[in-house]
């Protein structure tokens, strides 16, 4: 292979969010032993098949529903919308990919923050949703990320990191990359506080949002069968031409490799979020 | 969008302008220096242009880290191995004098011959690089060296082993390393800034940028592959996301572009050498006076104030 | 010997009341107990008790970390992996709560059956190990978390996988994070301390022994085969470098002993644990109130006093 | 293997100073090509055969001249000997060991203290002797080393070690291990002064050297075809029956596995290491 042939791409692609996984099918059928199941019933199981264990992908207002207590969650910055600072047009416009993700998820961006209590235990949440654009991080996930870290760094208490995404956005091109040290900064002045960080990896956390502040949480957790690599299975596999393990980047492989403290299924997570965030509790 | 562009450079003048100045900052300095590239400003890049970087980024006589090192270092030794698994050579550490001083020099390294390209992988680390990378910024930090790094790389190597070895705890944690650095920071972007891969080496008090470099998010060919779901269409991808200089300048991530020979730094590597040295002092000088809480948290600042927003609450 | 073993105790307890006392510093409690331990000292051990340490320090029912973890502490947590290569079971870390405080825990791990000896590989880690260990020692530091250490290892493995993975320097670096720790370290030796497996995470402000326990440079077995030339005589080689707790005591490489149940830890694992941790928390109480930079530079001088020479120019 | 059978000895054997490294031969044939030499031709070669390039040991003494400018050496703490702290008797009495060493080297103990210029750059050297008992590390090599690190420090200066050791002194017990976190303490006190410290390996640094103070130069070099392993090869077949590879635990091992920064033959260490003094220098 001649230089200047070899190209890297570290994005994985962005899903549209009625999309399964593998791209087929419908979301409720499981993509682990093929049962299908009501939405309601899904649900009610934390959508993690009740058959096979197979963890569904969790959007971020149902995330927050099952890890905080009711009532308790206060969501910040939740008017903040991208810019185009490109004026980015591929087949159709950034500005209006924007609009169309806003009105499938009912969000603002790939990101909810804000603050609440689990099992009692006050902190502040930054939640991702892979339904709006892929998860994909441009300036309005890292600002918003970044003053999750400024507001549990006040009171030197305990960010809750719960990520899925396809890694920066590239409609923001340049400024998308810049939110990896932008994150990375804020983690480092939430350190500096005695705050901390619990980062929960869920499927998938890829590229640029693993490469920055999902990897540098003071415990670093992960649901079973998590995808969690910085380049994606397509782009390593198209490149190297290598034959990829069945488990490449998953969860249960970066365990093994020394990467992740716990893989927790989905339904001890808030338990055990808890319990951590009693330990890192200051007196 | 020229206009924008000069709105931009204007109001990142004025906000210097405004600043509070610390004790010992030369931010009067900063200000000529934009408000004079402001004036040079041509106007914004055409997609032509920009795809003219694109092909001198990736120009295969382009210079690279090594060749610049032994134009601009005196003494130059080479630091070898990340003590925990292997000496990644597509990224290479040392120690040289410049000025009468030692600095620590981080830079990806691509391979000038076919055999070189492949020992030194086409200039794409694996984690084992990174790790090299912070245990030369850990020794910058215990003996107060001053730090350069060079970035030219296609982006980390997308490898199952690579991923095993754990690329995107390394470039997070690569990055950190250069956010709590106490000693001052420079990093040139010298060819391809591709990524994640580029950025693990690229957080610095000062970011500069060549004149036919590139920096961005993604490779025009595979932000075209996605968008486009057509690798041919890289140049409307490129001319897209703009991964020009002097858009970067424009978007405040990188602080200072630096000249290159006409037609390219591969036409006259001394002279390209020379400039990036000039470069180089010149960034040091508005740092190296801070306290050094000052100019970490400066950094920091830097960082914070990164990306556009269309609400700001 | 007794007697020179007391003279040992009273020229550390003549220095310890000469010591210009820092501001908060319990020396007084110190010197109380070591006083204490000076009354209660026996004869020194026989060759015959010395042996008798060895076996109840290496007995198939002896306790090991977690079952000492699970007793001491609430909520703990495990801590898992280095971050660039694997989890090393033969070594755990961990957060926990004791007296309302949060804690880091880093101990070596043997297995209670065969399948988990395998697994734990006899409690004898790799380089991942000792580098997992020092990320729990980074995230103390960075949080404030006082350290205790439970060491129990024949020794760091000796393979070649291990050598490749830089066995050496991973354990030199272990150390030396120990020595830079701004926080409150206290290290158990509670089974085997063997060579430099076992002070890889044993370099801490107070370092408590187990009654029963051995620390040692090499394995009685492995003396034998070397300077006599027969692994047979593993007692005599034992009774020549004097492996066990008084002795320990004595020389000034450990501050204290915990008691163990008579008969040795493993007749009432329940009780054990109180003991130890009555003593990990005598020892936290001498220790805690100093301040960071005195309290590691008192680590240090500690160090520094250790090894006997006869002239001392 | 049942637990509490498997035994883990990471010292290597001393050798007496007149074998060579496999234990037969005549010391100055080439364990390599076979040449043999006069001794004065050896030392004229910087003992490296001249015919295969062969990295013949050099004891402490000749090491300096080596390395440091005509005349330029004073040695510090030469009158420190080894006191007998657990009255050691193997097959013969630890006392009896150390005086017939120091009777065959010249030596007070297994290292050699210092300063001196090299290329005209003052620096302070601590240099190991494999001939005094294995270059093992007692109480008076830690307490050499230690001071060695505390002159340099007072400088904010330089320490040019070069280790040659089998490991920690069986015969100090517990108190030769103590000498390495004591080693470890005086580099930390060093950095912490501006000082630094550059780390030379030669044939064969293992066991407790190379778990301390060898593996912590800011610049680790080694000589060709040294050794340096934690546990040395017969304990390593021994304890896993594993079959060695060729260059097992070697330099060019090691410094493929990202353990030194250089491999420097004998001949370009003098110049080497005066170019990192410059590079280490304080203005
Ligand atoms: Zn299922
Ligand atoms: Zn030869």
């Amino acid at each position: 292979m001649s230089s200047g042939q070899r190209r890297v791409d570290v994005e994985v692609e962005s899903k549209r969010p009625d999309e399964t996984p593998d791209g087929k099918g419908h979301p409720n059928t499981c993509p682990g032993c093929g049962s299908h199941y009501r939405d309601d019933e899904l649900k009610q199981a934390l959508r993690v098949c009740p058959q096979c264990g197979h963890h569904f992908r969790v959007g971020a207002r149902e995330r927050i529903e099952q890890l905080v207590d009711t009532g308790s969650f206060v969501e910040n910055d939740a008017d903040l919308r991208s810019a185009d600072p490109l004026q980015f047009f591929d087949l159709r416009p950034y500005a209006e990919r924007l609009v169309e993700a806003e009105m499938e998820t009912g969000l603002g961006d790939a990101i909810v923050c804000g603050a609440g209590d689990i099992e009692g235990r006050t902190c502040d949440l930054a939640i991702m949703d892979f339904g709006f654009m892929g998860g994909s991080m441009g300036s309005v996930v890292g600002e918003k990320f970044v003053r999750s870290c400024e507001r549990a760094a006040e009171s030197g208490g305990t960010l809750v990191s719960v990520s899925a995404s396809g890694g920066a956005r590239m409609q923001e091109g340049i400024l998308a990359l810049m939110q990896l040290p932008k994150t990375i900064c804020a983690i480092e002045d939430l350190h500096e506080s005695r705050g901390s960080m619990i980062s929960v990896l869920t499927h998938p956390t890829t590229g640029g949002v693993l490469a920055s502040f999902a990897s540098l949480g003071d415990v670093v957790l992960a649901e079973p069968g998590a995808l969690m690599s910085f380049a994606g299975p397509r782009v390593v596999s198209q490149t190297t031409r290598e034959k990829l393990p069945d488990d490449f980047g998953r969860a249960e492989s970066n365990y093994r490799y020394g990467h992740l403290d716990a893989i927790v299924p989905r339904s001890e997570l808030r338990a055990t979020v808890a319990q951590l965030l009693g330990l890192f509790e200051h007196p | 969008m020229p206009n924008e562009a000069e709105m931009r450079l204007r109001e990142r003048l004025s906000k210097l302008g405004g600043m509070k100045l610390l004790r010992g900052t030369k931010l009067s300095g900063e200000l000529a220096r934009l408000q004079d590239q402001l004036d040079q400003l041509r106007a914004d890049p055409t997609a032509e242009e920009i795809w003219q970087s694109v092909e001198l980024a990736r120009h295969v006589d382009r210079p690279y880290t090594l060749d610049y090192v032994e134009r601009i270092f005196d003494d130059f030794f080479e630091l070898h191995g990340d003590r925990g698994r292997a000496d990644d050579s597509a990224l290479v550490t040392g120690l040289g004098k410049l000025d009468g001083r030692t600095f620590v020099l981080i830079g990806h390294q691509k391979g000038r011959d076919i055999k070189e390209r492949a020992t030194r992988n086409f200039g794409m680390a694996y984690p084992e690089g990174y790790r090299k990378a912070m245990r030369a910024m850990s020794l910058a930090g215990r003996h107060g060296f001053p730090v350069v790094t060079m970035v030219d790389t296609p982006g980390a190597y997308p490898g199952v082993a690579a991923e095993q070895h754990g690329q995107g705890g390394a470039i997070a944690r690569s990055q950190a390393a250069m956010v709590r650095l106490p000693v001052p920071t420079v990093a040139c972007v010298i060819g391809e800034g591709g990524s994640g891969g580029a950025v693990a080496i690229a957080v610095a008090d000062r970011v500069l940028m060549q004149e036919n470099a590139i920096y961005s998010v993604i490779s025009p060919e595979g932000c075209a592959a996605i968008l486009w779901r057509d690798a041919g269409q890289a140049r409307k991808a490129a001319a897209a996301f703009k991964p020009d200089a002097a858009h970067c300048l424009e978007l405040g991530v990188v602080d200072g572009i630096v000249a290159e020979p006409e037609g390219g730094a591969h036409t006259d590597v001394d002279a390209a050498a020379q400039l990036l040295e000039q470069g180089i002092l010149a960034a040091f000088e508005e740092i190296d006076d801070l306290d050094d809480d000052d100019r970490r948290r400066l950094r920091r600042e830097k960082y914070r104030m990164m990306g556009v927003l269309a609400s700001t609450a």
